[in-house]
């Protein structure tokens, strides 16, 4: 096994444990924690294929990592937000109850 | 495979899964702290110095913060005592297991991938900033866009509707009302960061 | 001779280096210079320590601790071993942990604040040739791991599970993350101009002078408003007053360490003190030319003394503000880093590229001092005008 | 060119601009309207001034010293109508003339309409006149002369309506509109002729001008009969001038028209507007009385000059002349007679122009406008004395209340009379009769000519008789009971209702008009006929014995008879026994009673009009209304119904056929989006587990394809 494909195998991990967590926990918030770390999986996996990718001095994979992280941080930002309009609103910040947008 | 990468790599998804895992919230928010403080150790493995930092300076400088003040604004950072996962958890673990054997196993048999690590690559802080000035200067601008789109929208979602009680009671008031006072600040700081940071 | 004396801590570290296999040669010698941080600086604190307190009491016309020198002996050094039996009380209390509390995070907060704090110093070039580590981005690696202090003061106010440290907590993150801003982007005006990250190559940018006096980029308009600015929100970052809310005794009993004590306690000191001294070390190294001796005939003297000497002189700056000026109040408090101190420092950032674009020349400097002092006078008459810094109003309960 | 032929256009605009301003500011600023107009005016009268004397340095130097300006206004066809304002004598002469009565009466208006509450709509309305009015003088366009002899048919309407309160006032104002309209219509359509002809309306235009004779030869051919078409544009735009100077039978608006306020009807009715009529025949004279010879050209000799316009003019000048001096014999209202006086003197002008050509007309018009404005405002002022009484009867022995006004009435009369030698009424009547004596057509003219003179004086007499001399009639006139007399006349202070003399505002006028009605004669002495070589452009030198010869000595002691036998009469039967009370009889009236009833009645005209014309124009109006109502309507109503039934039919394919397949459509629609509906639960983590299971199954697709 590769150190690349061992960089894979781990954020593939951290992708999946990311996508457990917002699926299965109640609570928005952490949902949101989940969607964050799914994210930084995918920022590991830029930066292992920049480092031994072929040509890293392009950078290409390190800017699209710095450029990930501030859509993220917009992203937390607005999230917790949306989440804090719904507690107030709802009085709850459990995502098994904010069911109102169906069918 | 270095020992050290193991060691961190371990010590990330333990933080992970526990961030993932555990019940009180306050816990998960500091554990997801550990583990994007290894990420960024990660990142300085692979000798991307700059990205480590500011992986530090954002994730647990400012999204930490950021998620610890949701989980105080949202009462919830008491224990909860009834159940923790959502109904049919079951379905979703089943679903991020096979997302995980298929990345996997894709990134275990997919043939062509370099196989020894090249040379540490020139990646100063200068060329960074020469290229974020030549190359990529429209999404540079279109970040700053979106934060600051971010940052508006923040704020005027999480505006009181209400107008804030007036007299005493503003002064030394229970911490949820202070914070949401505090909260569009917090906001804009870690927007601010972004833009002094790169 | 004075070259000898100036690197002489680098020439010692060499010469015990060298009794070493050469694997482990720079393992080493990171080792050494790792380890002489704590040390000085936890001797520097418990001097300030002292100092502090007889420097308040002169100011406020009273003594200050005066009896205790060198144990066992007559010596009084006019009490300046009192950190001694302080540190041994500190170190000797019972250590109590509310039942109610979080017990690991609540041991954990210490730990957390003092970690970051002494890895900021691993930046910090106190001397010529004596910077532990020389990262490539080393002011941002600083600020990340200043970062991570505000998680610590909530791990404390949060476990602790008491309102008084809750509400210290919040209100020491809230203030921090506030004046956080105004900080960076002070500091980003130097990076601009130097056009590095790397402390030493900061300082090296400052080390040179004319007509006998040194470039420091305090001596330019951006740089005396960048350094003001720096200043204030320096004081505001390590808690100090008149920015001390979130330990207001007379309001919130301790802030967020209420319920911390014995060693525990030492150790939050230990940090504020230390952040303290590191983020003035940093204001050094940006705008008062790190080692750089302020006059050209000055050059002799050892680098780390002048590097020493800013700092106490900083560090003094901060103990006469405390003894001088009131605490702000919460709102005026936010008003006065989002209203005042962000405007200010974005446009001292303008001014700064206006600086470096203009080139050399009188132009420069009256654009730039017009741009500062404009925008000054124009903010602070509309915020005065609209009462937002106005005079407090006294409430009543109702 | 010279500068002020060049902006000659100022003196319209400044009124013009004047009233403008005056009519967007608030009512009660009166000193700021009169500020404005009287400004303008004397502005303007400067500028007529320098135009004057402009045409007067040009004098005398090769013929008629004339400069004419112009710009392009619209285009139609391939070419150009263009607007321009032309300089030469008889334009300099009017403006002078316009202007000045104009000021004069303004500054009159200020002290006459003191009381009223419409003070800056009265000054608006009469800077908008002048500006029309100098306008007319300075077109050198049919067109242009044509508009703006419109606005001042406008501004008469509503000045003659500006008491519109008043029913009488409000029908004089629509019977003079509407008569001026026949007139007016008559113009247009000479107007359109003399398009159609020669292809332009300009007046003069080097050659090209639609007076100058290649035009005119180009146009109306001597040969082919040209002068036939010429003849009828000349009627068509006379008819015009009769509707505006108010000749027989278009006269029977100018005196209802006295309804207006004094001062409107001294400028308006008596010096300017009606004078326009005159101006226009006096301007397009070349049309009028064409030069035949010159039109025919060198080679054809023109054996005997086909009959022209002038002779019309002349009959109609003459008829009215006498017919309404004799009409004014027999009328009580002080402004009536005057009325009636002026409808002759037109008359006079008339034929004056008809007969002698335009410097005798002219000079007729430049003396009659300026003792007519003075005796309407001597009326005016005499009226206002009375507390807005205007019945002669009921005043008299006037003199020794105002006796400024007296004096200057009596010189107006005098000179409207035509005294001999000292008043200029005398010469330029005097004129016209001599040149009317020696017209080869007829002799008739001159003899009615002399009958009106000789009415003129009588009635004058009798006016000034019945106002001024006796005693005063009507103590305390309670029939000042008029709903704004009131309003207008507060109790004078000097005990009652005494009639006072009116302020020197009001005098002043009046006394400088009286010095140029003295003086304005001696510029047309045959002696020294200075006026007819201005206007054609001749040198003149002083000459006594003109005087003597050619019978015009003769002809000047015949007129004084007939004017000292006026006066005689008149005196006779008014001034000497003064009637006593005021339902005492007419001593006319006890004499002749038929012929006193005739008179006084105005010979039944207005009667005979309403009796066939607006009798034929209520039938045509009730046709156009039962065609309108029944014919027109009716058919509309069946093209709504037609649309109605339609619609319905429409209404009905849509409920029960179109409506009833998309009905069922979207239903089956609606419940398969139920269905579907059921896989949206809500919860936003079954979406994100879908999601997860996309990505397998994209992962493993790709995997495959990679295989295959």
């Amino acid at each position: 096994m590769t150190p690349l494909q061992g960089c894979l195998l781990v954020s593939a991990l951290l992708f999946a444990i990311g996508l457990a967590g917002a699926v299965t926990r109640r609570n928005a918030i952490l949902a949101l924690v989940g969607i964050e770390l799914m994210l930084n999986a995918a920022n590991l996996n830029f930066i292992a294929f920049w480092r031994y990718g072929p040509n890293p001095e392009a950078l290409s994979g390190m800017m699209v990592v710095i450029f990930s992280i501030a859509i993220a941080a917009a992203e937390a930002a607005v999230g917790l937000a949306l989440i804090i309009a719904i507690y107030r609103h709802y009085k709850t910040a459990n995502l098994d109850e904010m069911k109102n947008l169906k069918g | 495979m270095s020992p050290a990468f193991l060691i961190i790599a371990i010590v990330t998804l333990f933080a992970a899964a526990a961030a993932m895992s555990l019940r009180n919230l306050v816990h998960c928010a500091l554990s997801l702290v550990v583990a994007l403080a290894g990420l960024a150790a990660l990142y300085l493995q692979l000798d991307a110095q700059f990205v480590g930092f500011a992986q530090i300076l954002v994730y647990v400088g400012a999204v930490a913060i950021l998620i610890v003040f949701a989980v105080l604004l949202t009462r919830s950072d008491a224990t909860p005592n009834q159940a923790i996962l959502a109904p049919g958890w079951i379905a979703g673990i089943a679903v991020s297991a096979g997302v995980f054997a298929t990345l996997g196993w894709a990134a275990l048999n997919s043939p062509g991938l370099p196989k020894q690590m090249p040379p540490a690559p020139e990646a100063t802080v200068k060329n960074i900033g020469d290229l974020l000035m030549t190359r990529y200067v429209l999404p540079l601008e279109v970040i700053g866009l979106l934060l600051t789109a971010a940052l508006i929208g923040a704020v005027i979602i999480a505006m009181k509707e209400e107008t804030p009680k007036s007299g005493g009671s503003r002064r030394e008031s229970a911490p949820s009302e202070k914070l949401e006072r505090t909260d569009p600040a917090l906001r804009d700081c870690y927007e601010a960061k972004k833009g002094g940071g790169v | 001779m004075f070259e000898a004396l100036d690197q002489i801590f680098v020439t010692l570290k060499h010469q015990a280096v060298v009794f070493f296999p050469d694997a482990w040669q720079p393992l080493v010698s990171a080792l050494i210079s790792i380890a002489f941080i704590p040390l000085v600086f936890a001797t520097l604190f418990a001097f300030v320590t002292v100092f502090e307190r007889k420097g308040i009491g002169r100011i406020q016309n009273r003594y200050g601790p005066n009896r205790v020198g060198i144990p066992l002996t007559k010596i009084r050094l006019c009490g300046f071993g009192q950190f001694i039996p302080d540190g041994i009380k500190s170190l000797t209390k019972e250590d109590i942990v509310p039942r109610a509390a979080d017990q690991a995070v609540h041991f954990l907060a210490p730990v957390v604040l003092l970690i970051p704090v002494l890895l900021a110093y691993a930046v910090l070039p106190m001397g010529r040739n004596m910077t532990a580590v020389d990262l490539d981005a080393g002011v941002l690696f600083f600020f990340a791991v200043g970062g991570a202090v505000e998680l610590s003061v909530f791990m404390a106010g949060w476990s602790s599970h008491n309102k008084y440290s809750l509400l210290g907590a919040m209100r020491a993150i809230a203030q921090m993350i506030s004046y956080e801003i105004p900080l960076i982007l002070s500091a980003v005006t130097v990076i601009m101009i130097v056009g590095s990250l790397k402390t030493v190559d900061i300082v090296a940018a400052q080390n040179h002078y004319s007509f006998g006096l040194a470039h420091w980029f305090v001596f330019t308009p951006w740089g005396l408003a960048g350094f003001i600015l720096f200043f204030i929100a320096s004081l505001a970052e390590s808690n100090r007053s008149p920015f001390d809310l979130p330990e207001a005794e007379s309001e919130i009993v301790a802030g967020y360490y209420t319920e911390y004590s014995g060693f525990k306690f030492a150790l939050f000191f230990l940090g504020e003190y230390l952040g303290m001294f590191a983020i003035n070390g940093l204001g050094i190294t940006l705008f008062l030319g790190g080692w750089t001796a302020p006059f050209s005939f000055l050059t002799w003297v050892p680098s780390y003394l002048w590097f020493f000497a800013k700092l106490m002189a900083l560090v003094f700056t901060f103990i006469w503000i405390r003894a001088t000026l009131p605490r702000l109040r919460m709102d005026q408090l936010m008003n006065f880093a989002w209203k005042f101190m962000l405007p200010l420092s974005l446009v001292n950032i303008v001014a700064a590229g206006v600086w470096h674009f203009l080139g050399a020349g009188w132009l420069r400097w009256v654009v730039c001092s017009a741009l500062i002092f404009g925008s000054y006078a124009i903010l602070g008459w509309g915020l005065m005008r609209n009462q937002k810094l106005g005079k407090r109003i006294y409430r009543f309960a109702d | 060119m010279t500068w002020i032929a060049q902006n000659l256009w100022l003196i319209p605009v400044l009124p013009l601009v004047a009233s403008g301003v005056i009519a967007i500011n608030k009512q009660p600023q009166r000193k700021l309207a009169v500020a404005l107009s009287i400004g303008s005016m004397v502005l303007a009268f400067l500028l007529s001034l320098c135009a004057f004397s402009a045409t007067l340095i040009h004098h005398g130097e090769s013929g008629v010293f004339r400069e004419v300006a112009g710009f392009n206004w619209l285009q139609f066809g391939g070419q150009w109508l263009q607007l321009g304002w032309v300089l030469d004598p008889l334009t300099a002469i009017m403006l002078v003339m316009v202007s000045f009565v104009s000021l004069l009466i303004f500054i009159f208006s200020v002290g006459y309409m003191a009381h009223d509450e419409n003070f800056t709509r009265f000054f608006c309305f009469l800077s908008l006149f002048a500006a029309a009015m100098l306008g007319v003088v300075i077109a050198n366009n049919l067109l242009l002369f044509f508009v703006c002899w419109e606005i001042v048919g406008l501004t008469s309407y509503l000045l003659i309506g500006f008491w519109y309160h008043k029913p009488s006032a409000a029908a004089a104002a629509k019977k003079a509109f509407i008569t001026t309209r026949i007139g007016d219509l008559a113009l247009l359509l000479g107007m359109v002729w003399l398009y159609a002809k020669a292809g332009t309306l300009t007046f003069y235009d080097g050659g090209n001008g639609c007076l100058e004779i290649p035009t005119l030869a180009k146009a109306f051919p001597f040969e082919g009969f040209g002068f036939v078409a010429l003849t009828g544009i000349a009627l068509l735009i006379f008819v015009g001038a009769m509707g505006k100077s108010g000749q027989v039978p278009l006269h029977v608006w100018l005196p209802d028209a006295m309804e207006g306020p004094t001062p409107v009807s001294a400028l308006i009715h008596a010096a300017t507007m009606v004078a326009a009529g005159v101006f226009l025949v006096a301007r397009v004279y070349p049309l009028m009385k064409p030069d035949w010879s010159a039109l025919a050209g060198p080679h054809t000799i023109v054996s005997m000059p086909p009959l022209d316009a002038t002779v019309v003019i002349t009959w109609v000048g003459a008829i009215t002349a006498m017919f309404a001096a004799s009409i004014a014999v027999a009328q009580t209202d002080i402004k009536r007679i005057l009325a009636y006086s002026t409808v002759s003197q037109l008359g006079y002008m008339m034929l004056g122009l008809g007969v002698g050509g335009v410097a005798v007309g002219m000079f007729h018009l430049i003396t009659h406008a300026f003792f007519k404005a003075l005796l309407f405002l001597g009326s005016g002022s005499v009226i206002h004395g009375c507390h807005e009484e205007q019945d002669v009867r009921k005043m008299g022995g006037l003199k020794k209340f105002m006796p400024v006004t007296f004096a200057t009435y009596a010189i107006g009369m005098l000179a409207l009379a035509g005294f001999p030698l000292f008043f200029s009424g005398f010469w330029s009547k005097d004129e016209i009769l001599h040149s009317a004596h020696n017209w080869p057509v007829s002799q008739i003219p001159f003899y009615l000519g002399c009958a009106g003179a000789l009415l003129t004086a009588f009635y004058m007499t009798r006016q000034v008789a019945l106002v001024f001399f006796g005693q005063y009639r009507s103590r305390a006139c309670e029939s000042a009971d008029h709903a704004h007399s009131h309003v207008l006349n507060p109790p004078s202070h000097d005990g009652g209702y005494e009639p006072h003399e009116s302020p020197a505002v009001m005098t002043v006028p009046l006394v400088i008009l009286a010095v140029f009605a003295i003086l304005l004669g001696f510029v047309g002495t045959p002696a020294w006929p200075w006026f007819d070589g201005f206007l054609k452009g001749e040198p003149v030198q002083f000459n006594f014995s003109k005087l003597t010869e050619g019978g015009t000595l003769g002809l000047m002691l015949a007129s004084a008879g007939i004017v000292f036998t006026g006066l005689g009469l008149g005196w006779w039967l008014y001034g000497k026994r003064q009637r006593k009370t005021v339902e005492e009889p007419d001593v006319l009236q006890v004499a002749q009673p038929a012929i006193f009833r005739l008179l006084e009645n105005k010979y039944f005209v207005d009667e005979f009009y309403d009796a066939t014309v607006v009798r034929f124009n209520a039938w045509a109006a009730r046709i156009c209304n039962f065609l309108d109502r029944w014919i027109w309507g009716g058919v509309v109503l069946l093209v709504t119904w037609m649309t109605l039934g339609l619609s319905r039919l429409y209404r009905f394919t849509d409920e029960f056929v179109v409506d009833l397949g998309f009905d069922t459509g979207c239903e089956t629609l609606r419940e398969g989006g139920d269905e579907i509906s059921k896989w949206h639960t809500g919860r936003v983590q079954t979406y994100l587990r879908v999601i997860g299971v996309a990505l397998v199954v994209l992962v493993l697709f790709l995997v495959w394809g990679r295989k295959a």
